[in-house]
């Protein structure tokens, strides 16, 4: 076990109330798997994706306990917090372009991983820079090293971004919708690098998006999040293949169409994902659920073992006739 | 060398150091620093005039004689003699600006021999010896050297006189620089300062300051209450005196409406707040009664009748005007807050008359032009005369056909004729009565409103001495009198 | 620099055709001149058999009336400081349609039509959701009962679960009043869904068109069969020894483009042939399916097929 | 590139020909006859009209404005009738007192600025942070002739530190002119203490005009680092470990430049506005107070000097600024594409 | 379990707190000045009396008196409506103008574009106080010629501002939405654009009447603006000059004014940015 998360939370100071944006989930990450983080937007995903990098904005409350190689992450001086990003957890995210600097050449910001944490000198870390962009499969890789972002492709600039985040060997990557703003083609492209990384360099990746085709490919475990709290938690194929919480299945529609004759009905979800301080009682899900009973809008469900995942839901699907819930 | 060097702080730049040209004080202050002239005048009594270049003269109806000092050089070591005086005289008169006007009844100068030059008038002149005290002697050599322009382009910038101090340099923008002429005729106090500066510091609160923190030794133009000020304050002194300058004097425009009616002007001359005047120069003023202060050799001041503030008879003169509820506009040369406040006091003194003053402060050049071409009914300025002891000189610029301070276009013949003619009458009583006529068609026109006569008040620091008021230059700084303790 | 060349393209009565391509090849562009939005440098528009290319102003204002459009993200597409009612009213007010008091009804009834009759009509766009504003935008756009709906990336800025309610909600109105739509997306599985026709857009020019089945199950053009293989789909976890067709190297720039055919850089099939010569886009034989390259059908066949059977996956019970 | 330089040459001349222009003819509608004043108060209508004729006064004014504009392309920018002198040997003598003034200004704010925006972005809306927005804000609404005569008051009055105006103290040898710049020249003759006395009549000037620019480019900068600061790739920094200091300074600093040097260009032009009344104020021998003094006596070709000066320095640091973009930012191609 | 309370730092000191307030009580006061001088001041403004020549501040006369023994606070007090009434004549008309320019420049073709941007270039270069002395010269001194000069030197900021504002949201997907709906371009500007760009220029004007305010003090400070005896607050500090050491309270107290005003007006202008942010 790689990385601990118990009851974190996490919330802002809005107007003098106080808003739980995270509210008390607790997760194991064993190393060497692919674990995925799924919700809809502003379920909570990115904040506790950097919160185990010690990244939540600074305006945040926090409480709870992460622990990384068993060292606590909350409350942890940035000063020494800052020396475990990098060398110890590497981070790429959505949107290379602007993730990256503009003004210095892709080359010396990942040579920069190495020099800020004293791992190398200039040129070595240069050297490895490129070492790196080779690693990732860059074709010329001393030229990109030398370019500035905007010279390079959105493909070459993510791959730039994960030679960066690896550059230091890290044995955790956490990767927030590193492929959301890529092409199709380009996405399939990073998709397969990461994979191919994650078995060379022996890396746990904690993954972060609401693209279900990318989670059918690459997740060993997925955490379902909705609005704020754990859906559901366990293997990727039970959850992919026979949801049990009436959310997730929802949600497996999207990977789905292409499943469903066309021009058919899609089984949607009403409504929309309630926000930040507008979470119902009970359970949060119920206003949307086709399941929902009178106990769902009081009661919230507790969690608990459910086949081979753990879910929150009084009614969840049976195994059985999930994926026929999910079509019909 | 510290305390060798006197800092002088003069209210502007000089335009040129021409002698011919300069027109203005602060221009006056180089130029009568580095020339003589052929003679001087008493301080004291401006009648009494001394020797300087010239160590005699005579007259004789038309002819003027002048015996030169000898052994007199100039700073680039060329003797002085009576080629350099008629040189001078003949470029002057050829240029025709500055101080030209002083002696332009000069018919020819004769070079009798090097020591002796004969001076021949349009007509007999009595004042050609006082006017000549402001006359700068030039050397022929460089007037022959620069012909082709007179040497104007060369004069402007450069100078070569026999006088007391040398010029060094001209730093635009910030200072001439002067050095004392060890080999100068006259004789120099025990402590002479051997190096001036005479610095351009156009803002009189700068000057104040500067004068007060010890910066300028000496400075020209200090705003009054500042001035009295400073010259009580400990360190200092206060050297006080008479000048010519009936200062602010208020010009009435003689040709628009409403001020070219004489009921009118004559209500705003008996309405002027003087007492508010002589308050604002804190006491240190008197109330003018004509154009000829009450000190000047032969001023019929004193005979004239004392100007009041009288609201009643204003009242009347502007009922008799018939011009109540007229609007004026007043052009007030920029920079001098007296002037300002003159008008001020006109504009609130015109209002119990029901008589509204809008006042505009412009550039001095903007301000004459706008009443001259009838766009002002008045105008404010200094009513000057730099001669020592012709009173004619009063009337020359202010109250003549022409004449460029003649803002208002003041106009009488028989005040032109008066003016012409008293030169020409040697005797000193019958001169009097003249100018006294000549005065009172002024008074009587009600032309200008003399809103005070106030007196100069220069602080001195007490390490330093000498300091002597010029009466008819207003303040000026006579370097060579000048001594450290 | 040419975003779009020599493209054509036309929509059936009550058709839907879909359009497909990687980011930057032209079809906002080809939107937007369908909209006349943009002025077009060389060919002609044509709506209902008139030629509108050169309308513009006021002439065109009957035709706008006829041809509607949806936007990518339904908050800045509608103006921020406007209410939902101003907003609703303003087809209205545009086209001349004087409904008086019957406005307020006639919004209320639009909105009911996608499930928002319960809104506050006074507030402004920031305080819906994403689905809300999209189906706002929708209605909007109905209004005026259009012939023809241009929606450029509906679904892309909006979550999963919600991508489904819009694309329910467009097949409903489609088959409630017949209307046609030209729907853009890079989203495969939506386009497939939804259209009668596909067309597939590379860098500026359709190099592949048919029916949605045509395209979807047996892709002829190598880019659209590497289209349709790269999208990583729930269908890929369940097939063992499945292998995409992954393209090398990156999307081309618009205003560098490569000779003969344009994907040849791109293509595992290129020969000397595509370096030279502009492949037509020419006719299958025995389908209306279309493809601009040179070497379909004969040795693209095979590969579409599979493609397709990959995505299909495994069929699902029932 | 050249074509692009070339255009922006050609259009900073035809802004110069504008402005020429302008200032010539607003200047010229009133009537106000220099020629009079320069004579003296008694010359006669003759000595003034030949005066006149001599500086080409008597002209009609199409025929004033084209010989004006004849010189002008010769590069002669007139006579001075204050001065009387060319008014190009005029701006030799003034121009240096006004650069240094103005570069030791522009550099002092540059400083100023960069290093108060540095410290407000650190914690936007901390207790810094709103200190220094007050500070300057205050900053901006002093009236710059105020706070030049108040400066004056406490500092040369009062404490007797600094000067009260000019370049140079007043008693002692002025270093030999060299590159007009009294900073260098003391340097260039080896001479600290010239030096130091250069600096300190600099100081209250220079104060005087960087403190009411100090507001708005101390807002200007900050507003952009904050900006920088919510950028993805702040936030990639952060995800490397890099210390706050090291992301602000190699990171954030070198993005925000563009937006700050923008915000500079346009400060530029309230500069040269401030430093006329700043000469004024404190007797600096530059070209402000000489066209300041020579409008006083509607000596008119050094006012339009003065136009055509500023604008020209306004125009050529706008080349300077354009040419510079692509170095600070690698994503503008260079100039004009 | 641990909690942390990092964001305290937040919540404590924002200047805004106290500082907003105290800047819109300042406009208050200034707005009672502008609109009943005479009920607020004490004395004449404009009456000479010579008794009470430059005496310092006392309980009949709070802010002392001038070389004319006039009121100094009275002076300040009717000053208001001539500096500060000045200072947003000009800024709003120069707003006015700018608007309308830059949004004709902003929706206009290319080379109309160009060109309009061309002659506001000419103007951004065209040194401020230069104009304002070739103005002052040709029309005479008066705060109208100062309002004029400075108009013309502060309207290209706003032409270009809205400009900017107008080309940015000419692109807009919902500008892009109202086209294809069939809006003329005269109601997109109207409607969708010019509502957005008067958030922007509202914010701009309140801040510009600060500065607006130096500037003609300024101008009026050089003797190019009011005349005497106006009591405009530039023309009050030019006239306490001869007095600056003797009299203090004649310089010091129209400056603070000065300033106090121009700082009030900046913090509203930097509220109201702050709120277009949130
Ligand atoms: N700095 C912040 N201040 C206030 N609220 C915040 C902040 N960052 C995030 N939030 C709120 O916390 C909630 C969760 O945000 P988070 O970024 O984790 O969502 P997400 O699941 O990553 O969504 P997305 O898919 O859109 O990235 C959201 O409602 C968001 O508005
Ligand atoms: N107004 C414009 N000016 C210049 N280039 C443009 C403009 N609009 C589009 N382009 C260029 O035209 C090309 C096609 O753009 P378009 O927006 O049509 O692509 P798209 O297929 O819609 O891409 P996306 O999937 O990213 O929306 C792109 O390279 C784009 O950069
Ligand atoms: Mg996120
Ligand atoms: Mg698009």
């Amino acid at each position: 076990m790689i990385l601990s998360v118990r009851d974190f939370a996490i919330g802002f100071q809005r107007e003098g109330q106080n808003l739980v944006a995270v509210d008390g989930i607790s997760f194991d990450v064993e190393a060497g798997e692919t674990f995925v983080i799924i919700g809809e937007s502003g379920s909570g995903k990115s904040l506790t994706g950097m919160s185990i990098a010690g990244l939540q904005p600074p305006t945040a409350f926090v409480s709870g306990s992460i622990r990384f190689k068993d060292r606590e992450m909350l409350n942890r001086p940035d000063a020494e917090l800052r020396k475990l990003r990098g060398p110890e957890i590497g981070l790429i995210y959505q949107d290379p372009l602007s993730s990256l600097n503009p003004v210095w050449p892709v080359g010396d910001q990942i040579a920069e991983t190495l020099t800020a944490h004293g791992l190398a000198d200039r040129a070595e870390a240069n050297k490895r820079a490129v070492e790196m962009l080779e690693r990732v499969r860059i074709p010329d890789p001393r030229r990109v090293a030398s370019a500035y972002p905007h010279e390079i492709s959105g493909g070459m600039r993510q791959r730039a971004m994960i030679a960066m985040a690896l550059a230091a060997n890290p044995s955790l990557l956490i990767a927030d919708e590193p492929t959301t703003a890529l092409d199709v083609t380009i996405k399939a492209q990073i998709l397969e690098l990461l994979a191919d990384l994650k078995r060379e360099l022996a890396l746990t990746i904690i993954l972060i998006t609401h693209d279900m085709g990318v989670v059918a490919e690459v997740a060993d475990r997925i955490l379902v999040l909705y609005a704020g709290r754990i859906a559901e938690i366990g293997p990727a194929d039970s959850i992919m293949l026979q949801p049990s919480h009436p959310y997730t299945a929802a949600l497996m529609t999207s990977a789905m169409i292409s499943q469903t004759p066309a021009k058919q009905e899609l089984n949607a979800i009403v409504g929309g994902a309630p926000g930040l301080g507008a979470f119902p009682a009970g359970c949060r899900f119920h206003p949307r659920c086709p399941r929902a009973q009178d106990d769902c809008n009081t009661v919230e469900p507790p969690r608990r073992k459910f086949g081979a995942v753990e879910l929150a839901c009084h009614h969840p699907i049976e195994v059985a006739m999930s994926l026929q819930v999910a079509r019909s | 060398d510290d305390a060798s060097t006197f800092v002088y702080a003069d209210a502007g730049e000089p335009s040129t150091i021409d002698p011919a040209k300069a027109n203005v004080n602060w221009e006056f202050t180089v130029t009568r620093n580095i020339y003589d002239r052929l003679i001087d005048f008493d301080l004291a009594d401006p009648s009494k005039l001394l020797p300087a270049l010239a160590t005699e003269w005579t007259q004789d109806g038309k002819v003027w004689t002048f015996k030169l000092r000898d052994g007199v050089t100039f700073h680039d070591g060329s003797p002085f003699d009576a080629t350099d005086v008629k040189a001078t005289l003949d470029r002057l008169l050829k240029i025709g600006q500055g101080q030209s006007y002083l002696v332009d009844d000069i018919a020819s100068v004769t070079v009798v021999d090097p020591m002796t030059v004969k001076i021949e008038t349009k007509q007999p002149t009595v004042f050609l010896a006082s006017n000549l005290s402001r006359i700068e002697m030039l050397s022929h050599v460089d007037i022959d050297k620069h012909k082709d322009d007179q040497g104007q382009a060369w004069f402007n910038e450069n100078a070569n006189g026999t006088g007391p101090y040398e010029f060094v340099s001209w730093t635009r923008g910030t200072q001439i620089e002067l050095k004392r002429n060890d080999k100068w005729w006259g004789k120099f106090p025990e402590k002479p300062f051997d190096r001036v500066l005479d610095r351009f510091v156009t803002d009189g609160a700068n000057r104040a300051r500067g004068l007060e923190g010890g910066e300028f030794d000496l400075a020209n133009f200090v705003p009054l209450d500042e001035a009295l000020r400073i010259g009580t304050s400990s360190g200092f002194h206060m050297v006080e005196g008479n000048n010519l300058w009936a200062w602010p004097a208020i010009y009435l425009n003689m040709d628009l409406a409403p001020t070219n009616n004489k009921d009118f002007r004559d209500a705003l001359v008996k309405a002027f707040d003087y007492n508010a005047m002589v308050q604002s120069f804190q006491g240190k003023a008197e109330v003018g009664r004509g154009p000829i202060p009450a000190w000047f050799p032969g001023s019929p001041e004193k005979e004239e009748p004392e100007i009041k503030t009288d609201l009643d008879a204003a009242k009347a003169a502007l009922a008799k005007s018939g011009l109540a509820n007229a609007k004026m506009k007043c052009s007030v040369p920029a920079g001098f807050p007296e002037f300002r406040f003159a008008a001020t006091v006109l504009q609130s003194s015109a209002q119990q008359l029901g008589v509204t003053v809008e006042i505009e402060e412009q550039p001095f050049v903007e301000a004459i032009t706008a009443i001259k071409s009838d766009k002002s009914n008045c105008f404010v300025l200094g009513n000057a005369n730099l001669s020592p002891s012709d009173a004619t000189k009063f009337f020359s610029a202010h109250y003549l056909k022409g004449g460029f301070y003649n803002s208002g276009k003041f106009f009488d013949q028989t005040l032109q004729d008066l003016v012409a003619k008293l030169p020409t009458i040697a005797d000193a009583t019958e001169r009097g009565k003249l100018l006294k006529q000549a005065a009172d068609i002024v008074v009587d026109s009600h032309y200008v409103i003399w809103t005070a006569r106030p007196k100069t008040v220069v602080p001195e620091p007490d390490r330093i001495g000498g300091y002597r008021i010029d009466p008819a230059e207003y303040i000026n700084a006579r370097f060579w009198e000048m001594y450290s303790k | 620099m040419q975003a779009v060349a020599g493209v054509s393209l036309a929509v059936g009565k009550g058709e839907t055709l879909g359009l497909v391509g990687e980011s930057g090849c032209g079809k906002s562009t080809l939107a937007r001149l369908a909209l006349k939005l943009v002025d077009v440098t060389d060919g002609r528009v044509r709506f209902d058999g008139v030629d509108v290319t050169g309308l513009t102003g006021r002439r065109m204002l009957p035709i706008r009336r006829r041809l509607q459009a949806v936007f990518q993200d339904p908050l800045a597409s509608l103006n921020a400081r406007m209410t939902i009612a101003e907003v609703m009213r303003e087809p209205f007010d545009t086209h001349g349609v004087k409904l008086g008091a019957g406005l307020e009804a006639r919004i209320r009834e639009l909105l009911s039509f996608v499930g928002l009759e319960n809104i506050d009509i006074q507030k402004l766009p920031g305080q819906f959701s994403g689905g809300q504003l999209q189906r706002i935008a929708i209605v909007r756009a109905l209004a005026l009962e259009p012939e023809i709906i241009v929606a450029d990336e509906p679904t892309s800025a909006l979550d999963p679960s919600i991508q489904a309610q819009i694309v329910n909600l467009m097949l409903q109105i489609q088959r409630k009043r017949g209307i046609s739509y030209l729907i853009i997306s890079h989203d495969l599985d939506v386009i497939g869904h939804v259209a009668d026709r596909i067309a597939v857009m590379y860098l500026g020019t359709i190099i592949e068109q048919g029916t949605a089945d045509e395209i979807m199950q047996r892709p002829l053009h190598p880019y659209t069969q590497a289209l349709l293989s790269a999208a990583p789909t729930l269908a890929a976890r369940r097939q063992v020894g499945w292998k995409r067709i992954m393209l090398s190297g990156d999307p081309p720039n618009p205003a560098d483009v490569p000779s003969g055919c344009r994907f040849h850089p791109r293509c595992h099939l290129a020969r000397d042939i595509c370096r030279t010569n502009v492949p037509p886009l020419r006719a299958m034989p025995g389908t209306g399916q279309m493809v601009a390259c040179h070497l379909a059908p004969d040795e693209t066949a095979r590969a579409g097929a599979e493609v397709g059977r990959d995505r299909r996956g495994l069929p699902l019970a029932g | 590139m050249i074509a692009f330089l070339f255009k922006r040459l050609v259009w900073g001349l035809l802004v110069l020909i504008a402005v020429a222009v302008i200032t010539f003819f607003l200047s010229r509608v009133v009537p106000a006859d220099p020629a009079a004043f320069l004579a003296g108060q008694n010359a006669s209508e003759e000595t003034v009209q030949r005066i006149r004729a001599e500086h080409g006064l008597d002209r009609p004014l199409p025929e004033q404005f084209a010989s004006y504009m004849i010189g002008l392309a010769k590069g002669d920018l007139g006579q001075s009738i204050r001065t009387r002198r060319s008014v190009s040997t005029d701006l030799k003598q003034y121009l240096p007192a006004t650069l240094e003034l103005l570069t030791f200004s522009f550099v002092l704010y540059l400083a100023i600025s960069f290093s108060l925006a540095v410290l407000a972005a650190r914690h936007p809306g901390g207790t810094v942070d709103g200190t220094i927005r007050l500070i300057t804000m205050i900053g901006t609404g002093i009236p710059v002739f105020w706070l030049g005569m108040t400066l004056q008051f406490f500092f040369f009055y009062k404490l007797h530190w600094l000067p009260l105006g000019a370049r140079f103290p007043i008693r002692e040898t002025v270093p030999p002119v060299v590159s007009g710049f009294l900073l260098i020249d003391s340097l260039l003759a080896g001479s600290l203490s010239a030096f130091l006395a250069s600096l300190k009549h600099l100081t209250l000037p220079a104060a005087t005009i960087v403190v009411n620019l100090l507001a708005v480019g101390t807002r200007l900068s900050r507003a952009a680092l904050i900006q920088e600061q919510s950028r993805l790739y702040v936030r990639t920094a952060r995800g490397k470990g890099l210390s706050p200091n090291r992301i602000l300074f190699k990171h954030i600093l070198r993005n925000a430049l563009s937006p700050i040097l923008t915000a500079t260009t346009m400060q530029f032009g309230y500069m040269i506005s401030w430093v006329i009344l700043v000469e004024v104020i404190f007797d600096w021998p530059g070209i402000g107070l000489y066209a300041y003094q020579s409008f006083q006596v509607f000596d008119y070709s050094p006012v339009i000097a003065l136009a055509i000066v500023s604008t020209a320095g306004f125009v050529i640091i706008n080349l300077v600024m354009d040419l510079l973009y692509p170095v600070i930012d690698p994503r503008v191609q260079s100039v004009g594409s | 379990m641990s909690i942390s309370t990092q964001p305290a730092r937040w919540t404590i000191t924002r200047p805004k707190g106290v500082l907003l307030p105290l800047a819109l009580l300042v406009l208050a006061i200034l707005a009672a000045f502008t609109l009943l001088p005479g009920v607020i001041a004490p004395h004449d403004p404009i009456a000479l009396a010579m008794a009470d020549r430059l005496k310092p501040p006392s309980l009949t006369h709070i802010f002392g008196t001038d070389e004319g023994g006039r009121d100094v606070f009275s002076r300040i007090v009717y000053g208001t409506r001539y500096s500060l009434g000045v200072a947003i004549a000009i800024v709003f008309a120069s707003a006015l103008f700018g608007v309308i320019y830059g949004a004709i420049s902003g929706m206009a073709r290319r080379g109309i574009d160009n060109l309009m941007m061309r002659i506001v270039d000419l103007f951004f270069g065209f040194p401020a106080l230069v104009l304002a002395l070739a103005v002052a010269a040709s029309i005479g001194r008066g705060l109208d010629s100062v309002a004029l000069s400075l108009a013309i030197i502060w309207w290209p900021g706003y032409a270009r501002l809205v400009r900017g504002e107008v080309l940015r949201l000419r692109e807009r997907p919902h500008v892009e939405a109202a086209r294809a709906l069939g809006v003329s371009e005269m109601t997109i500007l109207r409607r969708h654009i010019i509502p957005f760009v008067v958030q922007e220029v509202n914010v701009r004007v309140t801040t510009d009447i600060g500065y607006a305010l130096v500037a003609v003090t300024a101008l009026s400070f050089l003797g190019l603006g009011a005349n005497s005896p106006t009591p405009e607050w530039g023309l009050l500090i030019r006239d306490s000059r001869p007095y600056f050491g003797s009299a203090w309270w004649y310089l010091v107290f129209p400056g603070t004014m000065i300033m106090l005003t121009a700082t009030a007006f900046s913090l509203i202008g930097d509220a109201l940015a702050s709120r277009r942010a949130a």
